[in-house]
């Protein structure tokens, strides 16, 4: 460990990357840094350990058998339950749906939920940086009932413009929805604003926590959201799981979404029962070992606190920021004062593609492209970015082989 | 850090693209496009019996779809139709990593340069993209292409 | 092993034992005999080692990113792709959807084929003894669409009666679901005969091989259906995953299903364009290293062969009935000509449940309730049954126990 | 292979049920259902002053389920309601494992036979399906109650 990793940093750099096979694997010869953990992240040695124990010694299915195997998987998945009803501060966990992921999560609502309660005239109100993972539901859900979608505009900084919200929401507005965290910017968006001001005008709050989820602490009943939706795979856990929160009251108010196994009450040929919350939303056989995998994934990020989660990365964050813009002809795309773990830039001459293939070949995994939030692309007028994204297994020799990379791309380009 | 992509070649025709611009008089043309990376051209031909006279291209993308655009715009002035088409199933083959340019008989010529894409998967379609668009708009199927 | 084991059995139970580390572990203190394939199926080591491998030193995202790791994994993911349609015999890659489970593919086609292909008085035939995921998903896809529901009866043993589809298949039949094997009877249906007489009849039809594919060869292109689905962990596969098979130039007619990141072509707030299929039908970061798991699993499958599957499963079915049918009051529930691996019952006046629990108490894992079948337990006019579902790793052993432990239920409930 | 939860006084109680049968001129009625494996219960009260007076089940299901129905008729033979009521909450958190009836003063008396079920998760709502019945039926808030 060298001095830069410690000034600063509250947190163990060293022994966090330790808990993560993945960092030991070199990458074309080269140390691996990863840095498009916004992307997916790296999973650590307790949810591979998890996985494991389950596939291999007390795999059963959940819910339905009476022998042991199953009560005991049937009890670990419930005990997820109760995990993730904790990390984010649900009111119970009949309000945690499992899901594949944050798509899934978005679909349910805007179809269980879209379909039901929006009508012609009503609108649908998202920011302009969202992921297409919030984007292309509503426009669907919008198609299909007649209602309106509308964008809540950002600057050029990457910040939404909040004062246009004094127009934007109406007596017409029957949901808004909007990212915690933009995967494309990094911005931190002022959902508690936006859900009071929402709330205000008798509007429901989508909170689309894909990347929150790992870098800050979230509280729904302080929020008052009423939907938040976020994947496993992106919080140190298995592919595959996902979570739906929803206030329970609404959940009950909404039609099955997929239908099949466990979901139901009784079935005959002439008529189907369904059943309570949050089963009602769980058709089928669930990923059992992946949801179990993803309450460890929780608790892995609880024992290490999103208090030192959160200044390591701001110790990242500004110490890379200072970096990249020492970098002439380098721009930083998203630089909005309420910022995270994100570093999206582009390089005057030096295609996305071009840097990321360069920079693989030095070890380095960051995401050239538009990031699935190609709206956010056409307001910045690029058609993709470069992009490091951080994550607590990430120490600034990470950015200082970034920097050093991107320098050689230039000196190559420019040659 | 340079390695086997990206090479003199390819970076100075990313720098100073040959036949690069819209052609007046073309008689054939496509537009294509790869939405993933925002990869985007145009290439004109201009045809006369079966020869083709001209050929020039205009857009925006990466160094590889672009020195990948450029050069082809060099080895197809003279050929006829058949032999562009000929030569666009060496190029790709080549790319997909179907033929060994090093130890076949081809036309390819200078372009045997962008083999080294093959080891990149994700970047075949850079290299690809000028030359589908060159291949639709001889074959007249459409004016659109799409790589993804 | 002792003799009864290797009598007409031509595959090896202790070395595929061998393989499925769950065996090893006791269950209340007894050897576990695992008897509820139907709902899930153990994992082997090599589906494990690459669920390891991967989370542990090969993860990274797909599809998206031009770095090592990424084209790495994309590469490992379109192989199962690869291996799927090898292994269902399709014509090609492009006609492999991955999705989450049997339920999910199914509930894809009757959302977005259903929806946009069926009009009022058209008709969905099912068959009398489908799983829930192959009821309720057309039921409501009825509903919302002005279609009616048609069901194909079966006779006291749990066999189709086709000469019944003579009256049901005719102009106004749009699709036929059914299943090939069902899980509550272990019938295995005429399913060749039911797809050549419904597209006699103009009809398409979808197969449902949640429990066939890992019992039976599957050869979409001499079946000739039009959609088949199953589920990853039903194969010796991870959990999350599921395939559905649709015939191209059918899928290329449907609109997406959920939508997101990676099913589009392109993005403007105005419009959104979609990918081609399959990945149209693929919104968000899928399970990833779940899919490659599931290439494991089915090569796991290859390397033994359907072949001595069959043989070896037909074995303990025929030795399974014999020593079933010699227990007084004892009464099988499926008893078709044509059948496999699936042994359920009932016993005079022992309810389904007790008998669960109390087999639990001696290592036997069984199945007790109405297996996602209420119109078969219907039909059959009971509540539940037991069901000793058998794969691969079991043997004549695991149903001398059980045959044994019945006897002591029925000893218990007498005295 | 008996053990703790199959004891023969469950087993007696479920071969030969006490207070088996509709009763006439019931006060209070509710038909208990889980779906799941199809246990079926119907449990009617005489209630006279607060007092019960007559319990009586009609239904079928396990032997977990219709041991307890049995029991539980007699057990509340001759309480009032407050007192069913309570004898309800006991042996609902015994059989959920929040209470134990070894080491607790409680009404239960031979209920605490069913303590065993604790220990088997999926079985718990078999023990408490007639009780929840009853609990719904003298709380009259609705007439049919579902436990999956
Ligand atoms: C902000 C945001 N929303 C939604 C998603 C979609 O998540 P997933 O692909 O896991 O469904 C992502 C990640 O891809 C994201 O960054
Ligand atoms: C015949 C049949 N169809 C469908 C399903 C549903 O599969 P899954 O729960 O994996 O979606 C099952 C298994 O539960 C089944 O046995």
């Amino acid at each position: 460990m060298t001095a830069s990793t410690t000034t600063n940093d509250p947190l163990s750099v060293e022994e966090i990357r330790s808990d993560f096979p993945s960092l030991t694997v070199p990458m074309h010869g080269k140390p691996l840094v990863y840095l498009d953990s916004a992307a997916t992240t790296l999973k650590p040695r307790p949810v591979l350990e998890t996985i494991q124990e389950f596939y291999g010694h007390r795999y059963g299915t959940v819910r339905r058998a009476v022998y042991g195997l199953s009560e005991q998987a049937t009890a670990a998945f419930e005990r997820t339950r109760k995990t993730v009803t904790r990390f984010i501060n649900a009111p119970t966990s009949r309000s945690i749906v499992f899901t594949k992921g944050t798509t899934e999560s978005i679909n349910l609502v805007a179809s269980s939920w879209g379909k039901t309660h929006l009508r012609p005239g009503d609108e649908v109100l998202i920011s302009a940086m969202e992921h297409h993972a919030n984007i292309v539901p509503w426009q669907l859900a919008c198609e299909a009932t007649g209602a309106q979608l509308r964008i809540l505009p950002m600057n050029s900084s990457g910040e939404l413009l909040t004062e246009e919200l004094d127009t934007l929401l109406n007596k017409r507005t029957r949901l808004v929805a909007v990212t915690g965290l933009s995967n494309a910017l990094g911005t931190i968006n002022p959902i508690q604003e936006i859900c009071s001001r929402a709330h205000a005008q008798g509007s429901l709050v989508l909170i689309d926590a894909a990347q929150m989820a790992g870098h800050m602490a979230i509280d729904v009943q302080a929020l008052d959201c009423d939907f938040l939706a976020f994947s496993g795979h992106k919080v140190f856990g298995p592919c595959g799981v996902g979570v739906l929160y929803g206030k329970p009251e609404i959940l009950e108010t909404m039609p099955p979404y997929q239908s099949g196994g466990d979901m139901i009450r009784e079935v005959t040929f002439e008529k189907t029962t369904f059943a309570d919350i949050p089963v009602r939303f769980e058709a089928g056989t669930p990923a059992i070992v992946e949801v179990i995998g993803l309450g460890s994934a929780l608790e892995y990020i609880h024992s290490i606190g999103f208090e030192q989660i959160g200044a390591h990365e701001k110790d990242l964050l500004r110490y890379g920021t200072d970096l990249l813009e020492q970098i002439p002809k380098l721009r930083l795309i998203g630089t909005a004062a309420h910022k995270s773990s994100i570093l999206a830039f582009i390089l005057e001459d030096v295609h996305a593609h071009d840097i990321g293939t360069i920079l693989d070949q030095a070890g380095i995994a960051i995401r050239a492209g538009h990031h699935c939030a190609q709206p956010t692309m056409k307001f910045f007028g690029v058609a993709a970015t470069s992009r490091a994204s951080l994550s607590i297994y990430n120490s600034r020799e990470d950015l200082d082989a970034l920097a050093l990379a991107i320098d050689e791309v230039i000196t190559l380009f420019r040659s | 850090m340079s390695f086997d992509l990206y090479q003199q070649v390819i970076l100075d025709h990313n720098r100073k693209p040959r036949n690069c611009g819209a052609l007046e008089g073309h008689t054939h043309t496509c537009h294509g496009h790869n939405p993933l990376c925002g990869d985007d051209y145009t290439v004109y031909l201009k045809v006369t019996n079966e020869q083709i006279e001209q050929v020039t291209f205009e857009g925006n993308g990466c160094a590889i779809s672009k020195a990948s655009a450029s050069m082809m715009t060099q080895s197809l002035q003279g050929k006829n139709i058949d032999q562009a088409q000929a030569l666009f199933e060496e190029f790709h083959q080549m790319v997909l990593g179907n033929l060994d340019a090093e130890s076949t008989e081809t036309q390819l010529g200078k372009l045997k340069i962008f083999q080294g894409v093959r080891a990149f998967p994700s970047r075949v379609k850079c290299a690809s993209l000028s030359w589908h668009a060159m291949h639709t708009a001889l074959t007249q199927k459409e004016d659109e292409v799409s790589t993804e």
